[in-house]
Protein backbone atom coordinates (compact mmCIF):
# COMPACT_ATOMS: atom_id res chain seq x y z
CA UNK A 1 0.00 0.00 0.00
CA UNK A 2 0.89 3.61 -0.54
CA UNK A 3 1.67 5.47 2.46
CA UNK A 4 2.33 9.40 2.75
CA UNK A 5 3.68 10.72 5.64
CA UNK A 6 3.60 14.34 6.60
CA UNK A 7 7.52 15.35 7.42
CA UNK A 8 8.10 17.96 10.48
CA UNK A 9 10.52 19.65 11.96
CA UNK A 10 14.18 18.47 10.58
CA UNK A 11 12.54 16.09 8.78
CA UNK A 12 11.24 19.14 6.56
CA UNK A 13 14.38 18.79 4.31
CA UNK A 14 12.74 15.60 2.62
CA UNK A 15 9.81 17.95 1.76
CA UNK A 16 6.07 18.64 2.87
CA UNK A 17 5.88 14.73 2.66
CA UNK A 18 6.81 11.57 1.61
CA UNK A 19 5.49 8.54 0.05
CA UNK A 20 6.35 4.96 0.84
CA UNK A 21 5.10 1.87 -0.41
CA UNK A 22 4.97 -0.42 1.96
CA UNK A 23 3.03 -4.33 2.37
CA UNK A 24 -0.60 -4.41 3.22
CA UNK A 25 0.75 -6.32 6.33
CA UNK A 26 3.31 -2.90 7.22
CA UNK A 27 2.87 -1.87 10.81
CA UNK A 28 3.96 1.56 12.32
CA UNK A 29 8.09 0.60 12.67
CA UNK A 30 7.99 -0.57 9.35
CA UNK A 31 7.79 3.19 8.50
CA UNK A 32 11.23 4.30 10.10
CA UNK A 33 12.75 1.34 8.36
CA UNK A 34 11.33 2.74 5.19
CA UNK A 35 12.46 6.28 5.86
CA UNK A 36 16.67 4.93 6.59
CA UNK A 37 17.02 5.00 3.27
CA UNK A 38 16.39 8.25 2.19
CA UNK A 39 18.05 9.82 5.30
CA UNK A 40 21.35 7.82 5.66
CA UNK A 41 24.50 10.32 5.82
CA UNK A 42 22.16 13.22 6.27
CA UNK A 43 22.66 13.33 10.51
CA UNK A 44 18.77 12.17 10.63
CA UNK A 45 20.12 8.88 11.48
CA UNK A 46 19.89 9.23 14.97
CA UNK A 47 16.62 11.28 15.10
CA UNK A 48 14.51 8.91 13.06
CA UNK A 49 15.27 6.52 15.88
CA UNK A 50 14.09 9.02 18.50
CA UNK A 51 10.78 9.49 16.02
CA UNK A 52 7.43 8.93 16.68
CA UNK A 53 4.74 8.47 14.29
CA UNK A 54 1.05 9.91 15.17
CA UNK A 55 -2.57 10.21 12.99
CA UNK A 56 -4.27 13.55 13.91
CA UNK A 57 -5.42 12.03 17.34
CA UNK A 58 -2.73 10.18 18.86
CA UNK A 59 1.51 9.20 18.82
CA UNK A 60 0.93 5.75 17.32
CA UNK A 61 2.59 2.92 19.50
CA UNK A 62 5.25 1.34 17.04
CA UNK A 63 3.22 -2.42 17.20
CA UNK A 64 0.18 -0.28 15.67
CA UNK A 65 -1.53 -1.44 12.20
CA UNK A 66 -1.28 1.37 9.27
CA UNK A 67 -4.47 3.01 7.71
CA UNK A 68 -3.31 4.23 4.20
CA UNK A 69 -6.61 6.73 4.41
CA UNK A 70 -5.31 8.30 7.58
CA UNK A 71 -3.38 11.77 7.50
CA UNK A 72 0.12 10.05 9.00
CA UNK A 73 2.85 12.24 10.66
CA UNK A 74 6.49 11.77 11.65
CA UNK A 75 7.07 13.65 15.20
CA UNK A 76 10.87 14.00 15.70
CA UNK A 77 11.72 15.00 19.38
CA UNK A 78 9.53 17.34 20.40
CA UNK A 79 10.59 21.71 21.57
CA UNK A 80 7.92 23.72 21.78
CA UNK A 81 6.14 25.99 24.39
CA UNK B 1 -16.94 25.74 27.46
CA UNK B 2 -14.57 26.36 29.89
CA UNK B 3 -11.54 25.76 28.29
CA UNK B 4 -9.65 27.03 24.75
CA UNK B 5 -6.69 25.64 22.82
CA UNK B 6 -5.22 26.88 19.35
CA UNK B 7 -2.78 26.60 17.01
CA UNK B 8 -2.03 30.22 15.40
CA UNK B 9 -0.33 31.66 12.12
CA UNK B 10 1.76 34.26 13.99
CA UNK B 11 2.22 35.94 10.28
CA UNK B 12 -1.64 36.41 10.49
CA UNK B 13 -2.48 36.96 13.61
CA UNK B 14 -0.65 37.39 16.82
CA UNK B 15 -0.67 35.65 20.18
CA UNK B 16 -2.49 38.26 22.80
CA UNK B 17 -2.51 38.03 26.27
CA UNK B 18 -5.27 40.04 27.06
CA UNK B 19 -7.36 37.68 24.89
CA UNK B 20 -6.24 35.23 27.13
CA UNK B 21 -7.29 36.90 30.14
CA UNK B 22 -10.51 37.60 29.08
CA UNK B 23 -11.15 34.27 28.54
CA UNK B 24 -10.41 32.93 31.61
CA UNK B 25 -12.38 35.38 33.65
CA UNK B 26 -15.49 34.68 35.38
CA UNK B 27 -17.47 35.97 38.24
CA UNK B 28 -16.17 33.67 40.43
CA UNK B 29 -12.59 33.41 39.78
CA UNK B 30 -10.56 35.35 42.22
CA UNK B 31 -7.34 34.46 40.09
CA UNK B 32 -5.50 34.47 37.14
CA UNK B 33 -2.41 32.92 36.24
CA UNK B 34 -0.84 33.75 32.76
CA UNK B 35 2.60 32.16 31.23
CA UNK B 36 3.69 33.88 27.76
CA UNK B 37 7.06 32.58 26.13
CA UNK B 38 9.17 35.00 23.80
CA UNK B 39 11.72 34.17 21.74
CA UNK B 40 15.16 35.03 23.30
CA UNK B 41 18.26 37.01 21.34
CA UNK B 42 20.57 34.31 22.98
CA UNK B 43 20.13 30.47 23.09
CA UNK B 44 22.87 28.39 24.04
CA UNK B 45 25.78 30.59 23.43
CA UNK B 46 24.66 31.87 20.34
CA UNK B 47 23.04 35.11 19.59
CA UNK B 48 19.47 34.47 18.02
CA UNK B 49 17.79 36.87 15.53
CA UNK B 50 13.89 34.78 15.34
CA UNK B 51 12.47 31.30 15.75
CA UNK B 52 10.74 29.55 13.02
CA UNK B 53 7.61 27.44 15.05
CA UNK B 54 6.85 24.25 13.19
CA UNK B 55 3.33 22.46 14.42
CA UNK B 56 1.58 19.65 13.25
CA UNK B 57 -2.17 21.66 14.17
CA UNK B 58 -4.55 18.98 14.44
CA UNK B 59 -2.50 16.65 16.83
CA UNK B 60 -1.44 19.78 18.74
CA UNK B 61 -4.65 21.17 19.52
CA UNK B 62 -5.77 17.68 20.35
CA UNK B 63 -2.71 17.07 23.33
CA UNK B 64 -3.75 20.57 24.41
CA UNK B 65 -7.07 19.92 24.67
CA UNK B 66 -6.20 16.54 26.63
CA UNK B 67 -3.46 18.74 29.27
CA UNK B 68 -6.03 21.20 29.94
CA UNK B 69 -8.72 18.43 30.85
CA UNK B 70 -6.21 16.75 33.20
CA UNK B 71 -5.66 19.79 34.36
CA UNK B 72 -9.22 20.42 35.48
CA UNK B 73 -9.29 16.95 37.06
CA UNK B 74 -6.29 17.49 38.91
CA UNK B 75 -7.41 21.32 40.25
CA UNK B 76 -11.42 21.54 39.58
CA UNK B 77 -14.17 21.85 37.13
CA UNK B 78 -14.31 25.58 38.13
CA UNK B 79 -11.12 26.15 36.18
CA UNK B 80 -11.25 27.72 32.89
CA UNK B 81 -7.88 27.71 30.43
CA UNK B 82 -6.96 29.25 27.50
CA UNK B 83 -3.95 28.13 25.21
CA UNK B 84 -2.75 29.62 21.76
CA UNK B 85 0.10 28.63 20.36
CA UNK B 86 1.88 29.96 17.58
CA UNK B 87 3.10 28.52 14.15
CA UNK B 88 5.46 30.52 11.82
CA UNK B 89 8.63 32.70 12.19
CA UNK B 90 8.67 35.23 15.00
CA UNK B 91 11.27 37.80 15.42
CA UNK B 92 12.81 38.69 19.55
CA UNK B 93 10.41 39.25 21.33
CA UNK B 94 7.37 37.52 19.75
CA UNK B 95 5.14 35.40 21.70
CA UNK B 96 5.21 32.07 20.75
CA UNK B 97 2.42 30.89 23.16
CA UNK B 98 0.52 32.24 25.74
CA UNK B 99 -1.57 29.93 28.58
CA UNK B 100 -3.67 31.52 31.11
CA UNK B 101 -5.94 29.44 33.99
CA UNK B 102 -8.35 31.09 35.74
CA UNK B 103 -9.84 30.09 39.31
CA UNK B 104 -11.76 30.79 42.14
CA UNK B 105 -8.56 30.81 43.97
CA UNK B 106 -4.70 31.67 43.45
CA UNK B 107 -3.20 27.78 44.35
CA UNK B 108 -4.56 26.19 41.20
CA UNK B 109 -4.51 28.74 38.86
CA UNK B 110 -0.64 28.92 39.39
CA UNK B 111 -0.43 25.10 39.61
CA UNK B 112 -2.66 24.39 36.65
CA UNK B 113 -0.83 26.68 34.55
CA UNK B 114 2.66 25.45 35.14
CA UNK B 115 0.89 21.95 34.67
CA UNK B 116 -0.08 23.21 31.12
CA UNK B 117 3.45 24.33 29.86
CA UNK B 118 5.31 21.64 31.02
CA UNK B 119 3.03 18.91 29.46
CA UNK B 120 3.23 21.42 26.57
CA UNK B 121 6.67 20.67 26.36
CA UNK B 122 7.19 17.71 26.90
CA UNK B 123 4.30 15.95 24.81
CA UNK B 124 2.97 18.31 22.15
CA UNK B 125 4.14 18.26 18.63
CA UNK B 126 5.54 21.66 18.37
CA UNK B 127 9.56 21.86 16.68
CA UNK B 128 11.49 24.94 17.16
CA UNK B 129 14.15 26.38 14.34
CA UNK B 130 16.72 28.85 15.31
CA UNK B 131 18.24 30.85 13.36
CA UNK B 132 21.21 33.21 14.32
CA UNK B 133 22.47 36.41 13.46
CA UNK B 134 25.40 34.43 11.55
CA UNK B 135 23.10 33.36 9.22
CA UNK B 136 22.50 29.68 10.18
CA UNK B 137 19.22 28.17 11.23
CA UNK B 138 19.40 25.06 13.30
CA UNK B 139 16.21 23.01 14.36
CA UNK B 140 16.25 22.62 18.70
CA UNK B 141 17.30 19.31 20.29
CA UNK B 142 13.90 18.07 21.81
CA UNK B 143 12.08 16.00 24.30
CA UNK B 144 11.13 12.50 22.34
CA UNK B 145 7.92 11.24 22.22
CA UNK B 146 6.07 8.37 24.02
CA UNK B 147 4.06 6.16 21.72
CA UNK B 148 0.39 5.09 23.32
CA UNK B 149 -2.19 2.43 22.44
CA UNK C 1 15.09 49.94 36.31
CA UNK C 2 14.23 46.28 36.28
CA UNK C 3 11.32 47.02 39.04
CA UNK C 4 8.16 48.76 39.06
CA UNK C 5 6.16 48.75 42.21
CA UNK C 6 3.26 50.97 42.51
CA UNK C 7 0.07 51.50 44.66
CA UNK C 8 -2.88 53.06 42.27
CA UNK C 9 -6.39 54.14 42.83
CA UNK C 10 -8.54 52.09 40.74
CA UNK C 11 -11.20 54.33 40.69
CA UNK C 12 -8.73 56.82 38.69
CA UNK C 13 -6.91 53.97 36.59
CA UNK C 14 -7.90 50.65 36.12
CA UNK C 15 -4.88 48.02 36.48
CA UNK C 16 -4.04 46.35 33.12
CA UNK C 17 -2.13 43.05 32.69
CA UNK C 18 -0.19 44.52 29.70
CA UNK C 19 1.68 47.11 30.82
CA UNK C 20 2.81 44.71 33.59
CA UNK C 21 3.92 42.23 30.46
CA UNK C 22 5.50 45.21 28.21
CA UNK C 23 7.22 46.00 31.43
CA UNK C 24 9.02 42.89 32.18
CA UNK C 25 9.52 42.24 28.61
CA UNK C 26 13.11 42.34 27.29
CA UNK C 27 15.24 40.93 24.49
CA UNK C 28 17.04 38.51 26.74
CA UNK C 29 13.40 36.71 28.48
CA UNK C 30 12.00 33.91 27.04
CA UNK C 31 9.64 33.69 29.98
CA UNK C 32 6.93 36.08 31.71
CA UNK C 33 4.79 34.91 34.65
CA UNK C 34 1.62 36.76 35.58
CA UNK C 35 -0.92 36.88 38.57
CA UNK C 36 -4.05 38.90 38.52
CA UNK C 37 -6.08 39.14 41.56
CA UNK C 38 -10.11 39.74 40.60
CA UNK C 39 -13.31 40.51 42.85
CA UNK C 40 -15.04 37.19 42.98
CA UNK C 41 -19.11 37.33 43.84
CA UNK C 42 -19.15 34.45 46.71
CA UNK C 43 -16.43 34.52 49.89
CA UNK C 44 -16.91 32.28 52.54
CA UNK C 45 -20.56 31.34 51.58
CA UNK C 46 -21.93 35.13 51.14
CA UNK C 47 -22.62 36.97 48.32
CA UNK C 48 -20.45 39.89 47.37
CA UNK C 49 -20.72 42.89 45.23
CA UNK C 50 -17.59 44.47 45.69
CA UNK C 51 -14.68 45.10 47.97
CA UNK C 52 -12.65 48.05 48.96
CA UNK C 53 -9.16 47.85 49.46
CA UNK C 54 -7.33 50.36 51.62
CA UNK C 55 -3.74 51.07 51.84
CA UNK C 56 -0.89 52.28 53.85
CA UNK C 57 0.71 53.50 50.45
CA UNK C 58 4.01 54.57 51.28
CA UNK C 59 5.02 51.10 53.36
CA UNK C 60 3.37 49.05 51.14
CA UNK C 61 5.23 50.07 48.31
CA UNK C 62 8.49 49.96 50.58
CA UNK C 63 7.41 46.47 51.12
CA UNK C 64 6.56 45.24 47.49
CA UNK C 65 10.29 46.61 46.56
CA UNK C 66 11.92 44.26 49.46
CA UNK C 67 9.67 41.60 48.41
CA UNK C 68 10.75 42.11 44.48
CA UNK C 69 14.44 42.59 45.31
CA UNK C 70 14.48 39.31 47.97
CA UNK C 71 12.97 37.50 44.55
CA UNK C 72 16.28 39.10 42.28
CA UNK C 73 18.35 37.84 45.11
CA UNK C 74 16.54 34.22 44.97
CA UNK C 75 15.84 34.53 41.45
CA UNK C 76 18.64 36.07 39.32
CA UNK C 77 19.33 39.42 38.64
CA UNK C 78 17.89 39.40 35.12
CA UNK C 79 14.21 38.98 36.91
CA UNK C 80 12.44 42.01 35.66
CA UNK C 81 9.11 42.80 38.05
CA UNK C 82 6.07 44.54 38.53
CA UNK C 83 3.91 45.18 40.84
CA UNK C 84 0.72 46.90 40.76
CA UNK C 85 -1.66 46.97 43.83
CA UNK C 86 -5.03 48.55 43.62
CA UNK C 87 -6.76 51.32 46.53
CA UNK C 88 -10.55 52.03 46.15
CA UNK C 89 -13.62 50.69 45.89
CA UNK C 90 -14.02 47.69 42.67
CA UNK C 91 -16.79 45.64 41.31
CA UNK C 92 -17.07 41.87 40.98
CA UNK C 93 -14.23 41.10 38.39
CA UNK C 94 -12.54 44.17 39.20
CA UNK C 95 -8.73 44.01 39.25
CA UNK C 96 -7.10 44.53 42.70
CA UNK C 97 -3.23 43.70 41.83
CA UNK C 98 -1.33 42.85 38.68
CA UNK C 99 2.05 41.05 39.36
CA UNK C 100 4.66 40.27 36.48
CA UNK C 101 7.69 38.48 36.39
CA UNK C 102 10.00 38.01 33.42
CA UNK C 103 13.17 36.12 33.24
CA UNK C 104 15.07 34.04 30.68
CA UNK C 105 13.68 30.83 31.72
CA UNK C 106 10.42 29.83 32.98
CA UNK C 107 11.08 28.46 35.87
CA UNK C 108 12.40 31.08 37.62
CA UNK C 109 9.31 33.17 35.91
CA UNK C 110 6.89 31.17 37.94
CA UNK C 111 8.93 31.45 41.10
CA UNK C 112 8.86 34.73 41.60
CA UNK C 113 5.33 35.89 40.33
CA UNK C 114 4.57 33.04 43.18
CA UNK C 115 6.65 34.08 45.79
CA UNK C 116 5.71 38.16 45.37
CA UNK C 117 1.80 37.35 45.51
CA UNK C 118 2.50 34.68 48.39
CA UNK C 119 4.33 38.19 50.41
CA UNK C 120 2.75 40.45 49.54
CA UNK C 121 -0.41 38.68 51.35
CA UNK C 122 1.60 38.26 54.74
CA UNK C 123 3.53 41.44 54.68
CA UNK C 124 2.16 44.47 53.18
CA UNK C 125 0.05 47.09 55.01
CA UNK C 126 -3.28 46.22 53.06
CA UNK C 127 -6.81 45.51 54.05
CA UNK C 128 -10.01 44.50 52.18
CA UNK C 129 -13.58 45.49 53.03
CA UNK C 130 -16.08 43.22 51.55
CA UNK C 131 -19.62 44.51 50.48
CA UNK C 132 -22.15 42.19 50.44
CA UNK C 133 -25.26 41.97 48.13
CA UNK C 134 -27.40 41.70 51.53
CA UNK C 135 -26.06 45.42 52.03
CA UNK C 136 -23.57 44.27 54.81
CA UNK C 137 -19.79 45.34 54.70
CA UNK C 138 -16.91 43.43 56.71
CA UNK C 139 -13.47 44.08 57.04
CA UNK C 140 -11.76 40.20 55.68
CA UNK C 141 -9.66 38.87 58.87
CA UNK C 142 -6.25 39.22 57.82
CA UNK C 143 -2.66 37.85 58.95
CA UNK C 144 -1.01 39.52 61.90
CA UNK C 145 2.25 41.25 60.70
CA UNK C 146 5.62 40.86 62.62
CA UNK C 147 7.60 43.65 63.86
CA UNK C 148 10.97 44.44 63.07
CA UNK C 149 13.87 46.33 65.28
CA UNK D 1 3.95 64.39 73.62
CA UNK D 2 1.12 64.11 70.80
CA UNK D 3 0.91 61.39 68.37
CA UNK D 4 -0.92 61.61 65.74
CA UNK D 5 -1.29 58.07 64.21
CA UNK D 6 -3.14 56.71 60.40
CA UNK D 7 -6.21 54.39 60.84
CA UNK D 8 -6.20 51.76 58.26
CA UNK D 9 -8.66 48.66 57.70
CA UNK D 10 -11.09 48.13 60.55
CA UNK D 11 -9.61 50.98 62.92
CA UNK D 12 -11.26 53.52 59.81
CA UNK D 13 -14.72 53.70 62.53
CA UNK D 14 -11.78 56.03 64.19
CA UNK D 15 -11.59 58.35 61.54
CA UNK D 16 -8.91 59.17 58.98
CA UNK D 17 -6.19 59.70 62.16
CA UNK D 18 -6.26 59.71 65.92
CA UNK D 19 -4.56 61.84 67.81
CA UNK D 20 -2.75 60.49 71.40
CA UNK D 21 -1.17 62.04 74.48
CA UNK D 22 1.54 60.64 75.49
CA UNK D 23 4.81 60.71 77.69
CA UNK D 24 7.87 61.85 75.89
CA UNK D 25 9.60 58.10 76.72
CA UNK D 26 6.65 56.74 75.36
CA UNK D 27 7.60 53.43 73.29
CA UNK D 28 5.38 51.48 70.76
CA UNK D 29 3.11 49.31 73.05
CA UNK D 30 2.57 52.49 74.87
CA UNK D 31 0.25 53.37 71.34
CA UNK D 32 -1.90 50.07 72.06
CA UNK D 33 -2.23 51.09 75.65
CA UNK D 34 -3.64 54.42 75.01
CA UNK D 35 -5.69 53.22 71.94
CA UNK D 36 -7.09 51.07 74.39
CA UNK D 37 -10.14 53.04 75.74
CA UNK D 38 -11.05 54.35 72.04
CA UNK D 39 -11.80 51.04 70.98
CA UNK D 40 -13.20 49.08 73.97
CA UNK D 41 -16.89 46.99 73.49
CA UNK D 42 -16.39 47.93 69.52
CA UNK D 43 -15.24 44.17 68.76
CA UNK D 44 -11.59 45.80 67.98
CA UNK D 45 -10.30 44.92 71.34
CA UNK D 46 -9.04 41.86 69.92
CA UNK D 47 -7.84 42.89 67.23
CA UNK D 48 -5.88 45.91 68.71
CA UNK D 49 -3.37 43.41 70.49
CA UNK D 50 -2.96 41.43 67.11
CA UNK D 51 -2.10 44.91 65.44
CA UNK D 52 1.26 46.33 64.98
CA UNK D 53 2.58 50.00 64.06
CA UNK D 54 4.39 51.45 61.82
CA UNK D 55 6.54 54.60 60.13
CA UNK D 56 6.26 55.00 56.16
CA UNK D 57 9.42 52.39 56.06
CA UNK D 58 8.85 49.88 58.28
CA UNK D 59 6.96 47.86 61.14
CA UNK D 60 7.81 49.24 63.77
CA UNK D 61 8.65 46.43 67.47
CA UNK D 62 7.28 46.79 70.06
CA UNK D 63 10.16 48.38 72.08
CA UNK D 64 11.02 51.45 69.76
CA UNK D 65 10.79 54.68 70.95
CA UNK D 66 8.42 56.75 69.47
CA UNK D 67 9.12 60.11 67.05
CA UNK D 68 6.47 62.70 67.07
CA UNK D 69 7.33 63.79 63.69
CA UNK D 70 7.29 60.30 61.81
CA UNK D 71 3.97 59.64 59.99
CA UNK D 72 2.68 56.74 62.34
CA UNK D 73 0.04 53.86 61.36
CA UNK D 74 -1.45 51.13 62.97
CA UNK D 75 -1.57 48.21 60.95
CA UNK D 76 -3.99 45.33 61.84
CA UNK D 77 -3.83 42.13 60.37
CA UNK D 78 -3.30 42.11 56.66
CA UNK D 79 -5.51 40.89 53.97
CA UNK D 80 -4.15 42.28 50.87
CA UNK D 81 -3.27 40.77 46.90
Amino acid sequence: MKIKIQMFGAFRVLGQEVELDLPEAAIVSDLRVALQPKVSGMELDELLALSKFANVRVVLADTASLDATEVLAILPPVSGG
Amino acid sequence: MSIHVEVRDTEKQVLDPSEALAFVDAPGNGAGALFVGAVRDFNQGRSVKGVSYDVFAPLAEQSFAEICAEAQTKWGENLRLFVVHGKGRLGIGGLSIVIAAGSPHRGEAFSACRYVIEEIKSRSPVWKQEHYVDGDSEWVKGHALCGHD
